[in-house]
């Protein structure tokens, strides 16, 4: 794969966004490159413009060759021939981009229909085959699920295994471990390091995770705004950065320690076994057969000025964890929010509290409304909860964006003009806005580069420090939760398996799987 | 914001909180966005200019077409026929019904300032007028008339003589229709009345149904299992029954008929907006905004039903039209309005009625095909510019 | 969801009832019953079709056909009596409603009262032609709507997309009834093209042809008919289909779809379809039931065709409460049960959907 | 009469007239009107609007019965199209009665026989009377139980039918002379009922029978081939078809089309509209199809704008007649009608009965019998003949005349125009109508009164409605008729008498004492002269009434049939004939289906 000099701009509502401009770069034979940088730097775009899989709006020019036929303004017949099965996607964005009426089984075996010809039991074994390389536990059980029923872990790993059922030449593979435990995220590289040592497969990987890189990159290319500023051999670059951004890049870290709770702080929110356990239908009658027990008994407790750390293997409930407590799905249960018990509670009376109680969902795509603007969608809590009816919505919008590293003039694009990492950062604004009193964060920086990582984990600690707040902080980023945590939870297939001081925690686990956790986590990242 | 190192270049220095500044304040910047993006869409928006002439001249249409003049000046004095009654004694007339100004009798009256004779002889009156400017040897003070373009109304009958329905011709534009009424003062009429009746009959009715499709989609329960089976009844009620009854009690009115089609014509969307909102209520941005604590109404309002939308958008227009053949096939059997009312129902059973009239028929069906091409214009340009992803040349 | 259907199921009968009353209790407001139809008939008018069929003439032929057996003679007051027996309107209005209910139960639909038939037999009478007028006409429009409909989107804003716009709404704003005499007079009358049979559903020796000749014949005769009654059906279908397929196509999901190398209609008919079309899927199923009770009363008239569309529109103006009501009850149920199987597409359809409170 | 040689003055005849002379002796050849050598043969056909689902016109109100049902029945008494009220013996060989009329014997023929084949007796014809009387419209049996004491089979071809006491015997020959004996073997033996809706048709002694039958499309009838009158003196030159098919149609214009193409091939028209404008089609100007206006001496209906004159507000013939006034019968016939209409004057449109100007002879001495119960103006001005109007659709001379009317009437005109009465109040007036066809007619009508200032709305109601309302005689205005006989006797009490005011067949609601008397008087009338100048007195009062705005009539048919059929050169006055004294021509048939016009 060559690409050279691609540029590749929007025209939306009259105004002109250069996303990638004069990018040239190209991909050898069982060669993977890297492709890091800024959150919103054009890599997605990038990616996407090779086989041609933007929308309308963009304006591609330059060219981009596959095994010297070209790609831009192909046939769209070439173009279907090359995509899935020599080239295959990783989508940035796994919640969205799945089929939600098809299940598991369907997305899957189609594409090995498509470009294998398997069908039936044959095609089955396959998927299952694939489901087991990816991780998936009980796969079996799996096959007839439909995405949303699916963590967004699991959702990511369907999606690696839908790329990877057809053997491609070239697998582009957008941020394809981000919403990954450490365990699962080791098996995948490892999965595609057999994959490229045994068929000679060629990757494009674009990723934040620079200890990944340096693992797994033959060469790397740094972008921001648009432009490769850097390239070049991975442990030349590491060694030796040359550009500002890949030094600021490089050098950034997730350091320091979250502030002590002051003494004496409230509990914020408290729970007590919660139970979550969904049922599952089957036949004509949808009769209850049995429950996915996604939370078995959760308790805990958080405390204003604290955060706590919820951390474990995907799919163990975290998420649903995180939904129960902010009465967003059913549960059993109490939850006390600020002394009140607000599991009976109908939505009327919750709707006061809910200015008090934010989140930011785990699919920051699928949480914003595709017709409003991020002005709107950031404001709504405002217009609302009347938070400082003195100043104008408009201007406290602007600073959030410019707090969370948006770029103000932005605001009255739809979300789907941004880059992931850029929705990330809206569904952060949106729930940061109104200074809540609890904020549970359920992966909010798996899209982001390193440096705006930073950022906005200053920002919660500032903002904790200012305000009190108190987060409840899901993230397979270990590194992140040590920064910012001083509880940790360990949850393990719905059950809570550890809990305590997030320094004990880390340093001193006390089961085998909080400790395989903690090993895989950090050798990763070691050995990098 | 602690930066890591000093030396290291802002990542962000571009970005500072500018407040993009404000245009007109009366539409939120996303309304002005899916305006330009309306207007962007040259068919949308020239179809809307087009039709709100069309249904702006119609509102005029009084001035455009009516059996009676614009303005009248008789013996220095202005009269305006089309606002206010006045008797042919008001003219110098002995009859005190109203002026027929058709008619030569009267035209001379007001020519010459109420010379009596002319009920006996207006021709000959009117052209020694013509020529010397006294009518009977006597001077006169000259009076006249300023009629619309099209001298009949939606009931005038034709005054010129031949059998109807008449073919096109000079005075009659598009003939005359089987009742020797102007096609063309009927038509005009006939659209300014459908598009009235439809326009209040279909935001009506589509609010309530959008509403009440919404609420029972977005609740669910019994709220939707009660009303949903109050509705299936409802839906099986005769309408056609309740508006006999309703017109024997009441009588026909354009109101009641109004009142009528609304109230049989709302569940029409009621079904399609709930499976929507069923369907929509399970998104993820629907649970964002729960948990922003914004209330039902926002959510259903502002959240799902840009969302929800397209099968109301796209069944507006033929909603619209739609309701235009509901009156017309009420007209048709008998239930419509009052049968010389301008309806273009009941022109399209004229044209079948009269198949030797095809000008019947070809007006008819421009009109609707004019009406409907608009709305479906308009109402594509309406979904384009609600469409996030929808990019403008 | 096994409550809710049964919940469903029970509801029926409340529903039902409710139905029932509503349209009882209106039938005795309203003006003009069965009996004036009666005694119009006897008067030799009384045709409830004039309006339609355009038999009126402003020359009174005399009788050509009547027998002048009652002609001239009064209607005493004991006739009317006999006949408010015969219909059993001496009876109050509560026992009759509670008569007809306990009939219907037990499937007694009862008869006419203009035929010696029995609203179920007279129902069947007419239910081949509006099922081949349903059929056809659906089959068609789904066939021609939903690919163009889906063609359209993805090519909007195209040429394409402008003229077929405009060919489906021409063909909508034709007035049904006018494109149905034009094609009659075209291409079944006396003047122009004589190639199509004017009337009917076959030919009168359709028992003596062959089977390929039956065939043949049945579709030369319901040619015109169904494409009068297809012809403004599109518009709808197809722009529906068209916008709900703009809004799904540009999903990540979709992108997704093609980046598996699917060809085109696999990912439009294989992905989006599925999402997009869930109203149109959902109402498969009472679109069957239409097929079968469909009728549309011109469309009927002009090809002299006897179907439902007629039987309604003859029960209702001219008061056949047996009919009326058989047919309300009956096809009430079919569609309060068709009602649970639509909602049930829905979960069919998206998974997602319930209709269960949301109580958080 | 006839008369024979009882003493008791029993007459026995071939025939009966209740006022005239028989105009055929027994030993006729033929009717005087008919072609005796028509050939035999062919087919006509003829269309029919709507659907049939029922062979049986008998039952009240159950089924569309198909068209021409009865052709297969025969009367045993029967009329000519060229005489007014005579009936002859045709089942029959004479009738026997006494002069006051208490009995009636029929000498019913033995020669007759059903389409079965069975023979036909006075069982039978018992037989009828008495189903008719059990299972007929209760109407009929009241009247006719009413009438008839006893019946006897005296003879298997004679029965006695013995009238009641207190009976006017006025009628009562031709009523029940004019029984079509059906057969009672048949619906012994089928258990058939006549007040049900079915598809068989009892077999008759008639000409034609069923032949076959496509419901809702088709119905065909044959010749009888052992028909036993074929060379009956009154059957000769008549039924000359071998066939006669009808068919159906839903719509009109989709009728139309098939004549065009020549699915059927004898068309009577009677929409004005449709006759001047819609034969212009190839086959007629090929020449292949005939069109046709042939004179009619049949009495038109009375038709018209009736009022309700139980209405306070139409009490005042003032008022009625400026009401009339506006109706502008010239513009509306050349400009609506196409000039094809005469306006109606009397109620019976025939010279024979019609009242004009002054009275005079014997409805001279009538009329003045009542001289003080009427207005002087039936004296002294010539009878009132409807409005002449000019060519402009409001015609002024008759505005100003009903504004003078209408101030005789205590209505004038206010300050908007509208008329008031002396309390202010405008003069509502509400017209309702069923039929869509005629709106284009009244609409300017309602225009010309909206004009005059007379508040009036025009109401088009659903049929059902309409009649409800008509029965209720909640109405102001509508547009309908009463329908005259060439003979009256009792019927002309119900239309117009007292007694019937409310009556259905009363349309307006008329009731004049006069009148009243009057007809009463006719059913006791011995010559038809006496009848006649009864009758223009009475439709001199009545037009001077003015209850009915009069409308158009027409006196003629309008035909068109495929040139294959000829019908006699002396066409008789009150029939048309075509299905009776009509012939096919097969020449002309071939020469047509040579040259494909016909399939
Ligand atoms: N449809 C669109 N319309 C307008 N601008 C767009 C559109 N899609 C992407 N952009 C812009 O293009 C730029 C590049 O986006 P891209 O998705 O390639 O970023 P990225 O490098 O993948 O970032 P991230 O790491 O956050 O995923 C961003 O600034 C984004 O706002
Ligand atoms: N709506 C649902 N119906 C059925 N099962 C569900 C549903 N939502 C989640 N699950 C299941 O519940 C379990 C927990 O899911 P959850 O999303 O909480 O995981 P998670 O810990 O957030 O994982 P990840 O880190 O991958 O996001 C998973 O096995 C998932 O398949
Ligand atoms: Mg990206
Ligand atoms: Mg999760």
């Amino acid at each position: 794969m060559e690409v050279r000099d691609l540029s590749v701009s929007f025209r939306q509502d009259g105004a002109e966004t250069n996303a990638v401009k004069n990018v040239s770069f190209d991909i050898a034979r069982g060669e993977t490159v890297a492709l890091v940088g800024e959150s919103g730097s054009g890599k997605s775009v990038t990616a996407l413009s090779t086989v041609s899989l933007l929308p309308d709006s963009a304006e591609i020019t330059g060219s981009v060759t596959y095994e010297g036929t070209q790609m831009i303004g192909a046939p769209e017949a070439d173009l279907r021939r090359v995509r899935g099965n020599d080239i295959s996607f990783i989508f940035q964005e796994p919640m969205t981009s799945l089929n939600p009426l098809h299940t598991l089984e369907k997305q899957l075996a189609e594409s090995i229909l498509l470009h294998q010809g398997l069908t039936g039991s044959a095609a089955r074994a396959k998927v299952l085959e694939l489901l087991n390389k990816v991780g998936i536990v009980e796969p079996e059980k799996r096959l007839t699920s439909y995405p949303h029923q699916l963590s967004g872990g699991q959702r990511q790993r369907v999606m690696i295994a839908m790329a990877l059922a057809n053997g491609p030449e070239l697998l582009i593979a957008d941020e394809p471990t981000t919403a990954l435990d450490v365990t699962i995220q080791a098996q995948i590289l490892e999965l595609l390091a057999d994959l490229k040592e045994a068929e000679g497969m060629s990757m494009l990987f674009i990723t934040h995770d620079l200890g990944i890189v340096r693992k797994f990159a033959d060469r790397v290319f740094v972008m921001k705004d648009g432009e490769i500023v850097e390239r070049g051999e991975t442990k030349a670059l590491f060694d030796d950065p040359q550009h500002p951004y890949t030094q600021t890049l490089l050098s950034a870290e997730q350091t320091g320690q979250p502030d002590p709770v002051p003494e004496g702080a409230e509990t914020v929110a408290e729970t007590d076994a919660l139970r979550i356990w969904f049922p599952i239908f089957r036949g004509l009658l949808k009769r209850t057969v049995g429950h996915i027990k996604a939370v078995n008994a959760a308790s805990l407790s958080v405390r204003a000025g604290e955060t706590v750390g919820i951390v474990g293997e995907s799919g163990s409930g975290k998420t649903t964890l995180a939904l129960a407590i902010m009465r967003l799905i059913s549960s059993d249960g109490p939850i006390v929010f600020m002394g009140r018990d607000i599991q009976g509670l109908n939505s009327k009376a919750l709707r006061p509290l809910r200015s008090q109680m934010q989140i930011v969902f785990q699919d920051p795509y699928g949480s914003l409304s595709p017709r409003m603007t991020v002005e709107e969608i950031i404001a709504e809590g405002l217009t609302i909860h009347q938070i400082d009816p003195n100043r104008d919505n408009r201007e406290m919008v602007a600073e959030i964006m410019v707090e969370v590293g948006l770029d103000p003039t932005t605001m009255h694009r739809y979300p789907h003009e941004f880059s992931g990492g850029q929705r990330q950062r809206i569904a952060i604004a949106r729930a940061m806005i109104l200074r809540p009193r609890l904020l549970v964060l359920d992966e909010p920086t798996s899209a982001l580069d390193m440096t705006v990582q930073v950022q906005i984990v200053d920002l919660l600690r500032d903002l904790q420090k200012k305000y009190g707040l108190a987060y409840l902080f899901i993230s397979h980023d270990l590194k992140v939760v040590r920064a910012l945590s001083h509880k940790v939870m360990v949850m393990k297939r719905g059950d809570v398996v550890e809990q305590g001081d997030a320094a004990q925690i880390f340093d001193n686990p006390q089961t085998d799987y909080t400790r395989e956790l903690m090993a895989a986590a950090f050798e990763v990242k070691a050995t990098g | 914001m602690a930066l890591p190192d000093p030396d290291i270049p802002d990542p962000l220095p571009e970005l500072s909180p500018v407040v993009p500044e404000k245009k007109r304040a009366w539409l939120s910047p996303l309304n002005q966005r899916r305006w330009r993006n309306f207007r962007r869409n040259r068919r949308a928006f020239w179809s809307l200019i087009i039709f709100a002439v069309l249904f702006g001249l119609s509102l005029f249409a009084e001035f455009i077409a009516n059996n009676k003049p614009i303005l009248v000046k008789y013996q220095g004095e202005y009269y305006m026929p089309i606002f206010q009654f006045y008797p042919e004694t008001a003219f110098g007339g002995d009859l005190p019904i109203e002026a027929q100004y058709q008619y030569e009798d009267i035209a001379c009256l007001i020519v010459s300032g109420g010379v009596i004779d002319c009920y006996d002889d207006p021709e000959g009156i009117l052209t020694e007028i013509e020529e010397s400017g006294t009518a009977l040897g006597d001077p006169v003070d000259k009076g006249w008339m300023i009629w619309p373009i099209i001298p009949y109304r939606y009931d005038t009958i034709v005054d010129i003589q031949g059998a109807a329905p008449s073919a096109p011709d000079a005075n009659n534009w598009l003939g005359t229709d089987d009742t020797k009424r102007d096609v063309v003062a009927r038509v005009i009429y006939g659209f300014r009345l459908s598009i009235a009746f439809t326009l209040i009959v279909t935001i009506s009715a589509s609010l309530i149904g959008i509403l009440a499709g919404a609420v029972q989609g977005y609740f669910g329960g019994w709220l939707d299992l009660v009303f949903q089976r109050l509705l299936e009844i409802w839906s099986s009620t005769p309408s056609l029954y309740v508006i006999i009854i309703m017109f024997a009690i009441f009588g026909r009115s354009f109101w009641m008929l109004v009142f009528l089609t609304v109230l049989f014509g709302w569940p029409a969307l009621v079904g399609v907006v709930r499976a929507e909102f069923l369907r929509a209520r399970n998104f993820e941005y629907v649970r964002a905004a729960r948990a922003l604590g914004v209330s039902n109404r926002t959510i259903m309002f502002r959240h799902m039903l840009p969302n929800a939308m397209v099968a109301t958008v796209t069944l507006l227009p033929f909603i619209i039209t739609g309701t235009i053949s509901t009156l017309a096939g009420l007209d048709f059997l008998g239930y419509g309005l009052p049968s010389s009312a301008p309806s273009l129902g009941e022109l399209t059973l004229q044209a079948k009625q009269n198949l030797q009239a095809p000008w019947l028929a070809f007006t008819a069906f421009f009109t609707f095909a004019i009406m409907l091409s608009l709305l479906v214009f308009i109402f594509e340009g309406v979904r384009d510019a609600f469409d996030p992803r929808k990019t403008f040349a | 969801m096994g409550a809710y259907i049964l919940r469903r199921l029970l509801l029926i009968i409340p529903t039902l009832f409710g139905i029932m009353l509503i349209n009882f209790t209106l039938t005795q407001f309203v003006p003009g019953g069965p009996i004036e139809q009666i005694l119009a008939r006897l008067e030799g008018s009384g045709d409830v079709f004039e309006t339609i069929s355009g038999g009126g003439g402003d020359v009174d032929l005399g009788s050509e056909s009547d027998s002048g057996y009652i002609g001239g003679r009064g209607l005493p007051k004991e006739f009317i009596e006999d006949l408010e027996k015969q219909f059993g309107f001496d009876k109050p209005a509560h026992i009759r409603f509670f008569n007809m209910l306990w009939n219907y139960v037990r499937f007694d639909f009862g008869e006419s009262y203009f035929r010696s038939v029995s609203v179920i037999d007279l129902v069947i009478e007419k239910m081949p032609v509006s099922i081949t007028l349903g059929l056809w006409s659906t089959l068609i429009a789904y066939l021609v709507s939903i690919p163009l409909g889906i063609r359209k989107a993805v090519r909007d804003g195209s040429n394409f997309d402008t003229w077929t716009s405009g060919l489906i709404i021409m063909a909508y704003a034709i007035p049904g009834f006018l494109f149905a005499i034009l094609l009659l007079v075209m291409f079944a009358g006396g003047t122009y093209w004589q190639i199509f049979p004017l009337r009917g559903l076959t030919s009168e020796n359709f028992d003596d042809l062959s089977a390929l000749g039956k065939v043949a014949d049945y579709f030369w005769h319901i040619a015109l008919p169904v494409i009068a009654s297809s012809i403004g059906g599109f518009a709808t279908l197809t722009l529906l289909t068209k916008n709900s397929f703009l809004d799904e196509i540009k999903k990540q999901y979709v992108v997704t779809a093609k980046a598996k190398g699917l060809n085109e209609s696999r990912v439009l008919y294989g992905h989006v379809f599925r999402n997009a079309m869930l109203i149109v899927i959902a109402g498969f199923p009472s679109l069957f039931i239409g097929i079968f009770f469909g009728g549309s009363i011109i469309i009927e008239t002009i090809f002299s065709l006897d179907g439902l569309g007629r039987l309604g529109f003859e029960a209702t103006v001219a008061r056949d409460y047996p009919v009326i009501f058989g047919t309300l009850f009956a096809f009430g149920l079919l569609g309060l049960l068709v009602g649970i199987l639509s909602d049930l597409m829905y979960v069919f359809v998206d998974p997602r959907i319930d209709f269960e409170k949301r109580e958080v | 009469p006839v008369f024979g040689e009882s003493h008791e003055k029993i007459i026995v005849s071939h025939g009966y007239n209740e006022y005239d002379e028989l105009k055929y002796s027994p030993d006729s050849p033929h009717l005087d009107y008919v072609n005796p050598d028509a050939p035999l043969g062919g087919e006509i056909s003829l269309s029919a609007i709507g659907t049939f689902d029922s062979m049986n016109p008998y039952a009240t109100g159950i089924g569309n019965w198909g068209a021409l049902s009865t052709v297969g029945y025969e009367d045993i008494l029967q009329t000519t199209d060229d005489e007014v009220g005579s009936y002859y013996c045709v089942l029959c060989n004479t009738i026997e009665y006494p002069e006051s009329k208490d009995w009636l014997i029929i000498n019913l023929r033995d020669d007759v026989f059903f389409s079965d084949g069975t023979q036909m007796t006075a069982e039978d014809v018992k037989f009828t009377l008495e189903l008719l009387l059990e299972q007929g419209t209760p109407s009929y049996r009241t009247a006719v139980n009413a009438m008839v004491d006893k019946v006897e089979v005296l003879e298997p071809h004679k029965i006695k039918f013995t009238f009641a006491d207190g009976i006017p015997r006025k009628g009562l020959i031709n009523q029940f002379g004019s029984l079509s004996p059906w057969s009672k073997k048949w619906y012994e033996e089928t258990g058939a009922r006549l007040d049900e809706s079915r598809l068989e048709i009892s077999p008759g002694t008639g000409e034609y029978m069923l032949d076959s039958l496509d419901v809702g499309r088709q119905i065909v009838y044959r010749r009888n081939p052992e028909y036993w009158g074929r060379d009956h003196w009154f059957m000769k030159g008549r039924g000359n078809y071998d066939s006669i098919r009808i068919e159906y149609f839903g719509d009109s214009s989709a009728a139309f089309e098939a004549f065009k193409a020549g699915v059927y091939t004898f068309r009577r028209e009677n929409s004005s509209i449709n006759w001047a404008t819609l034969y212009d089609f190839p086959a007629l100007d090929k020449g292949w199809v005939k069109k046709e206006t042939l004179a009619d001496g049949s009495l038109p209906g009375a038709t018209g704008f009736i009022f309700n004159m139980l209405r306070e507000k139409f009490q005042d013939r003032n008022l009625r007649l400026a009401i009339g006034h506006m109706f502008n019968f010239t513009w509306t016939n050349t400009n609506l009608q196409y000039g094809l209409f005469q306006q109606r004057e009397s109620f019976w449109e025939n010279e024979r009965l019609k009242a004009a100007g002054l009275p005079e002879g014997r409805e001279l001495e009538i009329l003045e019998e009542f001289r003080d119960q009427l207005p002087d103006a039936i004296f002294t001005e010539p009878v009132t003949l409807p409005q002449e109007s000019g060519e402009r659709p409001l015609d002024r001379r008759n505005l100003r005349k009903a504004l003078k009317f209408m101030a005789a009437a205590g209505y004038t005109p206010g300050a908007d125009g509208m008329l008031r009465d002396a309390s202010g109040k405008t003069l509502d007036v509400e017209f309702i109508e069923d039929s869509q066809s005629f709106d284009r007619i009244l609409l300017p009508y309602v225009e010309n009164l909206k004009t005059l200032g007379v508040n009036i709305t025009y109401n088009r109601i659903d049929p059902s409605q309409y009649q409800n309302r008509r029965q209720e005689n909640n109405f102001d205005m509508r547009f309908a008729g009463y329908s005259s006989g060439l003979v009256e006797g009792s019927s002309l009490e119900q239309k117009y008498g007292c007694d019937d005011r409310e009556d259905i067949f009363n349309a307006a609601n008329y009731c004049n004492s006069v009148v009243d008397i009057l007809g009463k008087r006719i059913q006791e009338v011995e010559t038809y002269d006496e009848m006649a100048a009864l009758i223009r007195a009475i439709d001199r009062i009545m037009r001077y009434d003015y209850f009915v705005v009069p409308v158009w009539m027409l006196q003629e048919n309008w035909v068109a049939y495929f040139d294959m059929y000829e019908y006699p050169e002396n066409l008789p006055e009150f029939g048309l004939g075509h299905l009776d004294y009509w012939w096919y021509n097969a020449e002309k048939a071939e020469a047509l289906k040579a040259a494909g016009a016909l399939r």
